[in-house]
């Protein structure tokens, strides 16, 4: 199945748009602009990209702690999402939380978690949640490698296999935890292998490769949305910043960074776009000035927008 | 009103709210044959609303949080509380925080119910009561009836409450019965209730041992003393008022709970009483409760337990 | 590999005192002279009988709520068992924690667990010790198949495997947890499939044939002991008698009982035991006749020793 | 005495004690580069002993308390107090009761250090103070020092000890220096220290805010309050002699934590001075902890934070 060249070039703008806002963010960020603790996604954005555009609305997302990318791959509103890293009252979530606690449920963004791991059971309800509502809609639960190791990942995928939720994990195996490569603290190659112990599918797939993880996604979600129960898929990748912003690459080997730079999910695909013909460098200069525009004005609506007042310290701490 | 049993009085109320609100739904491990079943005839008039699952707690707390935050109200059943800090992370991090996150823009309506109390020779993994782990947690009301029209009221109450609710129910109340409201009954969250009137001493407790104080109540009227005794019902929000009122009438203050002495929300009571109404106060406030150490078995638990004397006791140290 | 005669009465006679045993305690139990809260063993004699009887001397064993056949086939004192069932001071420990917790590190019994799932991270810290002292033993986890759902024993496999702990899993598959029949809370057959998705060694066998328990528990532990890491191993089996004492049977269809008592480990590897010639009815016999006296003499034992007293109630809270 | 970080204290403390005893361990996630890291020197010394596992808090805390139980001592890192209730069955049901269990016939030696308080921005998974969630289970002791000798005396007496530890280590701390006594040092475990002397007032702390604390004092110099500030150090067991002696002397007592209010372990300490020296108080016990509310980011957490002012308001209202 080949792809228009509409959906390519959402597709390919999706991931800059990650990118450039992530690039703004780490500027602000190192400008103290931004406090607290920062997880940047650069380098994985064919992931969120490859994954949120074969979504459909009321679909349900799960992120983890490093999920600004999935939140502009939903469409999450630029302004919002810098607001809140930013700790204004206008960010998604009144600037209290930050970037590890990120919703927006219009755009499906249920949860982020500062949890490794502690998306997982929510991805559970989510899903339980469509099969209940009988909606044909899917939840999605992003993980990392490290976060596979957490016994929720597992319980979510006993649990949802045997009432065949429609939930597909996708683990986003960029090869790292912290400042430890994969092979340390795991014992096999592939993660996607678990999926034989619940029954389910598992695929294996190149997180660079947007189309790729576009089309892989879209097959399980059709799997889910028949019914038919949920599935793993595992997207390698790499992630090309720190784990956190200020971290020089604790963990990585010399070189590691470079050899993966040849992979980089964006300029590859501008490669194959150009290739095939779907679009003109011309065209893409315009996408990327628009972009650029879109995330400078967050900036700018973030350092505009106030600081949350003393009242917030106490609202919807219980329910109204 | 009917004569019913607090289990079934908490069934009763569930029935009824599942009957108006399609969007309820439990999640659980089997009861194994009913022991302590609190659901009974709500899940044989709803087979399909409940959801009998794995022993994956931390898959089941999500199910029951993430579907809630989603748009459902659901209970999830824990069994024991001891259970509960399997699945702690889930309340912890998660559900306690998700109407904070949300900001105003979502709820997480899901009560969570748990077997609580010591009493019955299960040992160290099954009886204890760790109302004050949740208590402290802002997000989460903690609810503990004691009585079948309450239990029934609070159920009600916690389910249509948008934020998450947990709901202890104490081993040896499940079969006690009561006069309970027939149809819709609402009890609110946060309304603790006089269950003794009196004069002398405020015994406030909660669960199982407001049966304790109500019996210690009766025997202290032989040495002349008239007790006043206090269901507190909701342990968050708890209601300061009622308890203010009844020792600025009395003077005296007992708190009495089932809990590990140190670190208890009965300390929460007289820290707060000793803080807000200090000069109220003729005397000391006591507090009976279980000692630091684990719920033992057999008549070894027998020592171990509250009774009317160790209540007796601490009253008549006040005078 | 055929086994000795010896050794073969040696696993009869283990399989019989479990047996013995529990008939006992639930004679007592009825009689109301044991409290709480029981868990009986009854119908899977085979696996506590064939896994403890390839162990060596210093190897530790993890149990779950239902190890009264475990602490059995350890060796743990039949006197100080009954006598922690009865909740009496010269219990094994102490009378305090009963069924559910019994403990004897000299027999290797580290803990028991009434939290189901419980013992699987601690077994993870029993392989470590043994292999961080390299001496050579290993470490089994008991755990349900009930229990296999848990979390902890996906962490617990995820560990070992990394760090090649010899640490053997013992799913003992009764095909039931509480009063749900394996099929409703599982999409596989084989819960030993999981062991592809930490790349150990995974084996399903006849938990029902003594023998045959007890060779792959053999290999899985020349296995552990070699330094080659972790092994899972399912046994299936099935409850003869109810969850706890006093459950009639709930969650079991008509006739299965019947139908698994025709599989009962100990009248089949009775009738193998003769069919060889390996012993005479007489020798049973008198096998029985020992065993039931030593029960006997336990619950005797149980019946004459005293209460903990008041002391008791905060002994050893905190470490001495 | 050696110049050295609270952090180098810690450190300090392991190293020697690993020297000493070859069965000493570590297990816990790596410190992503030092970050709050209080294990770095003991760490070079000993690659070997320091394991770095997978995101498997069960199985991490399963391995320490496991192999603590057959023989080693273990240092168990959760990171943040706030990951702790990843692994709270694993602390609560399992840890809390081996020694209990094993009725004198084993131990339990496994010291489980995490990160506490808020401060920097964090957010509402990253900055909570959990102490009652331990100091409220039997069996489990809690260590939460502020200076650095004391965090080096306290981590030697955590090692040795037999039962489990929770060692906590306050985030805005690791960095502040001070004299430390060089090798071997023990301050024992349950004792409080007067860092400050004072009679109009006895201001009881620990962990960070007991630095707040004293920035209030001085203030309060200037109001002609002289307050003594008590670092409690230990929080189970807690030093009650130490807090007793210094109100018979003032008279007036504020305890101070960062804590979320209700349920705190600030309210166990009033709750048992109130009732065993009633009769000392020449009014209210107060405290001053945080809200009942997560903790937010930003500036919005410096409204949030415990701050020398907060402190001296509610000391001046005891005068
Ligand atoms: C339960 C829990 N354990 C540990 C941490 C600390 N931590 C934050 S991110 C991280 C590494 C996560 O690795 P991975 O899941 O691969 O995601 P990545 O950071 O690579 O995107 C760790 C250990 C945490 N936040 N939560
Ligand atoms: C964490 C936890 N969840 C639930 C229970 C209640 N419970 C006790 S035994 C049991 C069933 C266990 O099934 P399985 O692991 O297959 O062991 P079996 O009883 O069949 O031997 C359950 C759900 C528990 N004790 N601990
Ligand atoms: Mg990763
Ligand atoms: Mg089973």
């Amino acid at each position: 199945m080949t792809m228009n060249k509409e959906k390519r070039v959402t597709l390919y703008r999706s991931m800059l748009m990650i990118r450039r806002f992530e690039e703004k963010v780490r500027e602000c960020f190192l400008a103290g602009e931004i406090p607290g603790f920062i997880h940047p996604y650069l380098g994985e954005e064919a992931v969120a990209a490859g994954v949120c555009s074969s979504l459909e609305k009321e679909d349900k997302v799960l992120s983890h702690h490093r999920g600004t990318g999935h939140a502009i791959a939903l469409g999450v509103d630029p302004d919002k999402l810098m607001a809140e890293l930013f700790g204004k009252r206008d960010g998604t979530n009144g600037g209290r939380v930050g970037q590890m606690h990120v919703t927006d449920k219009e755009h499906g963004l249920v949860a982020s978690n500062g949890i490794v791991g502690g998306a997982l059971p929510l991805s559970v309800g989510a899903a339980f949640f469509c099969k209940y509502q009988n909606n044909g809609k899917v939840a999605i639960a992003f993980c990392g490698d490290g976060g596979a190791a957490r016994g929720t990942s597992h319980e979510a995928m006993q649990f949802a296999s045997v009432f065949k939720l429609p939930l597909i994990l996708v683990i986003e195996n960029n090869l790292i935890a912290g400042a430890t490569p994969f092979g340390a603290i795991n014992n096999v190659k592939d993660l996607a292998d678990r999926a034989g112990g619940y029954g389910i599918p598992g695929v294996v797939v190149d997180g660079n490769d947007v189309e790729a993880v576009y089309e892989v996604v879209g097959e399980a979600a059709k799997h889910a949305r028949n019914g038919e129960g949920p599935s793993i898929i595992e997207c390698k990748t790499w992630r090309m910043d720190g784990h956190f912003i200020g971290d020089p690459g604790w963990g990585k080997e010399e070189g590691e960074n470079e050899e993966w730079k040849k992979r980089d999910p964006i300029s590859s695909f501008t490669a194959r776009l150009i290739a095939a013909g779907d679009v003109t460098q011309e065209e893409l200069d315009t996408i990327d000035a628009e972009v650029t525009k879109i995330v400078e004005d967050a900036a700018d609506f973030a350092r505009q927008s106030p600081y949350p007042t003393e009242e917030a310290l106490t609202a919807h701490v219980y329910a109204g | 009103m009917s004569k019913m049993s607090y289990a079934e009085a908490i069934s009763d109320s569930v029935a009824i709210e599942m009957r108006q609100d399609p969007n309820i739904a439990y999640v659980g491990e089997d009861p194994v044959g009913g022991a302590q079943q609190v659901f009974m005839g709500a899940w044989c008039e709803f087979p399909e609303r409940f959801i009998v699952a794995p022993i994956t707690e931390t898959a089941n707390a999500g199910c029951a949080i993430g579907a809630s935050m989603c748009g459902m109200r659901m209970i999830l059943d824990m069994m024991y509380a001891d259970f509960i800090p399997v699945a702690m992370d889930e309340i912890y991090n998660q559900a306690a925080n998700v109407c904070y996150t949300y900001n105003g823009k979502g709820n997480c309506p899901v009560v969570i119910r748990a077997m609580c109390g010591n009493g019955t020779s299960e040992g160290l993994q099954h009886s204890h009561s760790l109302e004050n782990l949740f208590a402290h947690i802002p997000g989460l009301k903690v609810v503990m009836p004691t009585f079948p029209d309450d239990a029934k009221g609070l159920m009600t109450s916690s389910l249509r409450d948008n934020g998450p609710v947990i709901f202890l129910t104490h081993r040896k109340l499940g079969y006690n019965e009561g006069e309970v409201p027939d149809n819709e009954y609402l009890v609110p969250l946060g309304k603790a209730k006089v269950v003794r009137e009196g004069k002398d001493v405020t015994l406030v407790s909660w669960s199982y041992p407001v049966m304790t104080c109500l019996q210690a109540a009766e025997n202290l009227v032989k040495q002349g003393i008239n007790a006043e005794v206090i269901d507190l019902r909701t342990i968050v929000p708890w209601d300061k008022e009622c308890i203010k009122e009844s020792v600025r009438k009395t003077g005296r203050l007992v708190v009495v709970s089932e809990e590990n002495h140190t670190g208890s929300f009965a300390g929460e009571i007289a820290a707060t009483l000793a803080e807000e109404i200090f000069n109220a106060l003729k005397g000391p406030i006591k507090r009976v409760t279980s000692i630091d150490a684990p719920v033992p078995i057999g008549k070894l638990e027998d020592l171990y337990l509250i009774t009317p004397e160790k209540i007796e006791k601490a009253v008549m140290s006040l005078f």
